[in-house]
């Protein structure tokens, strides 16, 4: 163990400086920065170092899987300022799914361009009737000759009106048990008889939306696995959900923003960093944010060898979102008056105020799976307690 | 001491909170929630008409003559319904008035707030977290007239009348329709309850003489406890009344015991605070040594226990919880105001504390600890 | 409602007052202070001031229930120094039980000695397979002519080294429905075939005992209830310990002396009462012990006229061993180094040192039916939730 | 930062383990618990011929010659198992010795620590909770003789050589054999940990040339911060299988969603924190300017979670896991033990801000921030 990586890993940051002082910022900027981004992606991926996992022939870099080589190409991108990988659903979640159970002919047709930010996708899967319990959904899709015809409604679709395409779990044999029914489909989400509703949230975001589907058509072979294996497909991706959400890096990010908040707001006349009871509660909640990222960073050292992370990587979910709350707790000593307020006009998730946070936080109980299904997985899978009955 | 109430104060409590799920089923707490102003002036008079505006207003002004605890107990109910309006300012600048008014300033206000014809608030906090008279930089001059500003004045630009905290820890009284004041709007969290923020300019003021901000801030704290009660119990009876008709897994949650755990202990959070907050109000009036202790502790815990409710309320209710369109986000930002407004609760723990365990001395001397007993008993 | 009682009370404690004025200490002591103790409690008997809900005729004043006139004749003795109700499982469980279940002739040969403190009693519930399922216990009684015989074992029996007698759940109907199978007997504790051995507990205590039944025959007609109805009556005695668990008395005394300790124990050189991160959270524990002792006085108020204080009564035991925990969090930070020691020798419940309480605390989450089953009553009984399958 | 174990590192705390779980198994542990002077030397022996006693000596002086993070891994396998003896001051003092030590002192202690024929401990604090060398009074007089007392030094009564904090912040090293000191045992609640109070009377001492208390308390913490993490992990272990065998209600309790959700609740406590104990191990030897927040932060964060693991697991057992008999007690009053041995949580919490957080000035100068990323990297 080692508070350096090693030879091997030094090397490989030489190498990554030297490409990004030949090729970021670009020699001859095109006065299109998405232009000059994407180019540098395609640069980036093409000596091997964005995309890792995913083979050349679909538009990645076909590299054996390294996190700690993922994570230095983030930090030293981050450092100058280059664009790296994209993160969004598609690259998260469709693209490791499509390469790990798609045709080869969609494998072709939609990562690459996903991958290169030129496809935009959206996931269909929770419904109002189903939340934790995702398996008894009730939208439906029908074989009707060379398409299927799909009715129903999803909810919590993150960006379905920024989306060209959807991934979608839909009911396709009705007479099968509850898990053996569901297909996991692909969809233009400017096919007709698709309507987006926008769900404005409690902090003003509408981050979130309805879709209804009124008989909406895709074509049959845009089905990913065979008819009634969407349960499978899908777990395949959620697990890819489950390591993204609320990453150690979020938090620090976090941390160091009410760090920053409670050096000028004031108590007692004096800095709020400097009252000895606030102290006490930062420090608190560092331990934990402290224990969260060594803990992820072994799990990537594990990864790197092939050990399974066993019960610590089940608890991340559960931890990340938990220390999510107590930093929100840290912003609402910290906003004082503000606390009273909207979080301000503007205000995103990238550049998110104390009042955005502590609205928010409470929204990533809910989000990739509640925080009480998480406690089953460890219970029933790290500590090897019974399952619940019926679930 | 006897925690009984008596039937009118029950019935009163009772009316007032009939009233208000009457019309908010009607939609009234959604109307106001998305108005303009949050103030909706049909449910104000329908609320002043069961005497809401005068409860602690004396008979002989047209109030209802009760004490303070009844007023709290208004909060309360109006808290449970997430009720919009300018209540809080009002009773409060009511009770200033009618504690500090000269007999002519009393004549001029109290009736007309009793009847709701007029509508009155309280301007107290500067801007910058400043809710200590301390901390306060507002003054009379010779002539009168009080120039500067005020922060998170409740409903001021509907008010007719602001009662003022001046540096020197006295209270004056601005009439709006004299001029000299502007209001800007802020853009709160809690749509149910607005606030601005008030400039004044030469503003004609008088003096409440013996004014005693200290007191108000302690009144503001025992409402601001009795409204959190009453939302924190709304919280948790409607994530309760969820999780009997949520299915999950082809059950209703509540049968997880795991749900069912989460809401034993919400409840156990709760529901045993209703008496902090009339502990605090009854002392307001007949325990002087205790009042500010008594205020402060129920504002300082009745403030988490809001706040945390609606955390464990959104996580219990999933997605729906957090969206605009479920109530569930009023309440919550009901306890965000309640947290904020008056200053945060590690504030008042840390006056609390200064008020019973002073540096090195013992916490108090024997006798009044007995004394303090018989006070409780 | 009011900080003070009101006039009927306020008289009330003037006829107490007076009371002690005549009565206590006494004019002629004998000498022997147990005597004397005896006789001062059965005079204020007679004048109505203790066990006022039992009858005259079995050892009590039959007075009308009042929880208020209990309150101050509590207070104003313990002012004096003068002896009031014994409080031990005898007067607080078995009396009342036996005051509502028993036969004429149980109630006229046990309360009165009980209530004087002739008999003392301990208690027959827990086995070691049977913890919260009380239901599910194995002891036997078989009924030979004229007396029950008793086989089986008890765990977590109080005092029982100190015991006369016992009050038993046994097995009776083995055919019977698991709680319809019940019976409860009373037994002498000096009957031949008992074994008893004492529990050593974490903190030193060896307060609990295993007891051990062979072949250990009481008379026939020592059952209260009739066969199979101890199930009934256990509940009518479990409801009373329910109540007299975490009196908000006991935390209050608790936190003046976590408060004492405070004041001698230093921090950075100055006593710990000063330290600002420990005074926030002695304020925030005092804020659940105010509101948890405003609570019951509430409770009171309501039961003294009828009402029923739903909710917040079922909470009580939960809030009670919460607010104990976090005292014991308080007195840790408080003991310093004594927090690496045992409690001093000879400390017990009535004397209690920091380590004490911070040992003791665990405990507590455990007695009187553990806080699980207590989260149950409040979601089944106090928000209507639905009952567990199997419990 | 690579959080890799060498196959070297893993074999040690492996063996460690076995040997300490399968002596456990023989009773080992009990019978210390319950003994005199809580030191079994079969067991100590057991220990020492696997390396324990020499893990940080170097290969010259007969030890392993391993790293700080090596004694700290050992430091967890003995946690998991409430391993009885002489562990902790034993390896503090060697650590010293090694440090900061006189070729002659070295060689005339380290080969025999290694060995095990001396045993080894740290005498820091001194009474009243003075665990910082500014509060402590002992100092050399100008014969090198030192007198005064020192509190709650591990197994002061069996050690041959005692490593002091000196007042100056330096370290003296007392053989006991010299005499001029005595030693009163105290009733300690970890029985497997004993404490001495002991005084000096004109006892002979020689002076740690360099000798720094501070890195002595860091490393004692990262040890207490390792074993903590090892003894939470065998109390969710404990509590996990005795919920899948104690009945209620006809099933395990572990089938009860409420029991699942506090075991996953304790889980997710403990599980994540090995990182952090690992990380101030490291930090120890590679990071300087990091070692003491890092291990204030480890052992204030895993003392807490230790004693919480130990509260929540206690109620899940129910009355047996309260009692004298069932070993749960055991590793309550070792969470006891690394709770209060080096000073409360809130004190190394207030430490570790005072670190990074220095009044009014930001966090860290922005190249340092890079810096500090690099090294976490």
């Amino acid at each position: 163990m080692d508070l350096t990586l090693g030879e091997e890993y030094d090397a490989f940051r030489e190498e990554v400086l030297q490409f990004l002082a030949e090729a970021w910022p670009p020699r001859q900027p095109s006065g299109d920065e998405a232009a000059d981004a994407k180019a540098f992606r395609r640069l980036a991926t093409e000596r091997g170092l964005l995309y890792r996992r995913f083979p050349r022939e679909y538009g990645g870099s076909g590299q054996a899987p390294d996190p700690l080589k993922d994570r230095i190409v983030r930090e030293e991108f981050a450092r100058r300022g280059a664009p790296g990988e994209l993160a969004g659903i598609g690259q998260k979640m469709l693209a490791p799914t499509l390469l790990a159970r798609g045709e080869e002919w969609q494998k072709r047709r939609f990562i690459a361009p996903t991958l290169a930010g030129d496809l935009v996708w959206c996931q269909g899967y929770s419904e109002p009737g189903s939340g934790s319990d995702l398996a008894s959904l009730r939208t439906r899709a029908v074989l009707d000759g060379d398409a299927w015809v799909i009715a129903g409604q999803k909810i919590w679709t993150s960006d379905a009106r920024a989306a060209d395409y959807m991934f979608i779990l839909v009911r396709t044999e009705p007479d099968a048990p509850k898990h053996a029914g569901i297909s996991y489909l692909l969809l233009d989400m400017k096919a007709p008889g698709i309507t987006i509703r926008p769900l404005k949230q409690m902090n003003g975001e509408a981050h979130f939306n309805e879709v209804f589907f009124d008989e909406v058509r895709t074509p049959a072979d845009w089905i990913v696995g065979k008819r009634g294996e969407g349960w499978s497909v899908a777990r395949t991706t959620l697990s890819f959900e489950r390591a993204s959400v609320n990453a150690p890096e979020a938090m620090d990010d976090l941390l160091r923003r009410v760090k920053d908040q409670a050096r000028t707001a004031r108590r007692n006349g004096r800095p709020l960093i400097e009252d000895p009871v606030f102290r006490d509660e930062l420090a608190r909640v560092e331990g934990y944010a402290m224990a969260h990222r060594y803990s992820v960073l072994r799990q990537m050292s594990m990864d790197t060898v092939g050990q399974d992370p066993g019960l610590a990587g089940l608890c991340n979910k559960l931890v990340g979102t938990d220390v999510g709350l107590k930093i929100a707790r840290l912003f609402q000593e910290a906003a004082g008056d503000a606390g009273l307020l909207m979080p301000g006009p503007g205000v995103t998730r990238d550049d998110m105020d104390a009042m955005f946070w502590i609205m928010r936080s409470m929204s990533v109980t809910i989000a990739g799976g509640t925080s009480n299904i998480q406690r089953n997985i460890i219970a029933e899978r790290g500590l090897g307690l019974p399952r619940d009955p019926g679930s | 001491m006897n925690f009984h109430l008596s039937d009118e104060q029950a019935a009163l409590q009772d009316a007032v909170r009939r009233f208000a799920a009457e019309q908010a089923e009607a939609g009234v707490r959604r109307r106001a929630f998305e108005s303009e102003d949050g103030l909706d002036r049909p449910f104000w008079d329908g609320l002043v008409a069961l005497g809401v505006g005068g409860v602690g207003i004396a008979e002989e002004f047209g109030g209802l003559g009760l004490d303070w605890i009844d007023v709290a107990l208004v909060a309360e109910a109006l808290g449970y319904e997430a009720a919009p309006g300018p209540f809080l300012g009002h009773v409060v600048a009511a009770l200033a008035i009618q504690r500090f008014g000269t007999e002519p300033q009393k004549q001029a206000w109290l009736p007309r707030l009793a009847t709701g014809e007029k509508i009155g608030t309280v301007a107290l906090a500067e801007a910058g977290e400043r809710w200590r008279p301390k901390e306060w930089s507002l003054g009379l001059d010779g002539h009168g007239r009080l120039s500067g500003a005020k922060a998170n004045v409740p409903y001021a630009a509907v008010a007719d009348v602001l009662v003022v905290g001046l540096s020197d820890g006295g209270l004056a009284l601005v009439a709006s329709e004299a001029g000299g004041l502007a209001c800007e709007p802020l853009d709160v969290a809690d749509r149910t309850r607005r606030l601005w923020n008030v400039t004044f300019r030469d503003a004609r003021a008088e003096r409440l003489p013996a004014g005693d901000c200290a007191l108000l801030r302690d009144a503001l704290c025992v409402l601001l406890a009795a409204d959190a009660f009453g939302g924190a119990m709304r919280v948790l009876h409607m994530t309760a009344e969820y999780a009997k008709t949520r299915e999950q897994f082809g059950q209703a949650i509540a049968r997880f015991q795991g749900v069912k755990h989460q809401l034993a202990n919400l409840a156990a959070e709760i529901a045993p605070c209703q008496g902090l907050y009339w502990y605090a109000a009854v002392a307001f009036e007949q325990a002087p040594d205790e009042r500010a202790q008594a205020a402060a502790m129920a504002k300082a815990h009745l403030g988490d226990r809001f706040m945390e409710a609606g955390r464990t309320a959104v996580e219990l209710h999933g997605g729906i919880g957090y969206t605009w369109e479920y109530d569930l986000q009023i309440w919550v930002k009901r306890a965000m105001f309640d947290f904020a407004f008056g200053g945060p609760p590690s504030l008042h723990r840390a006056r609390a504390m200064s008020l019973t365990a002073p540096r090195a001395e013992p916490d108090r001397p024997p006798q009044d600890k007995a004394r303090a007993e018989e006070v409780l008993a």
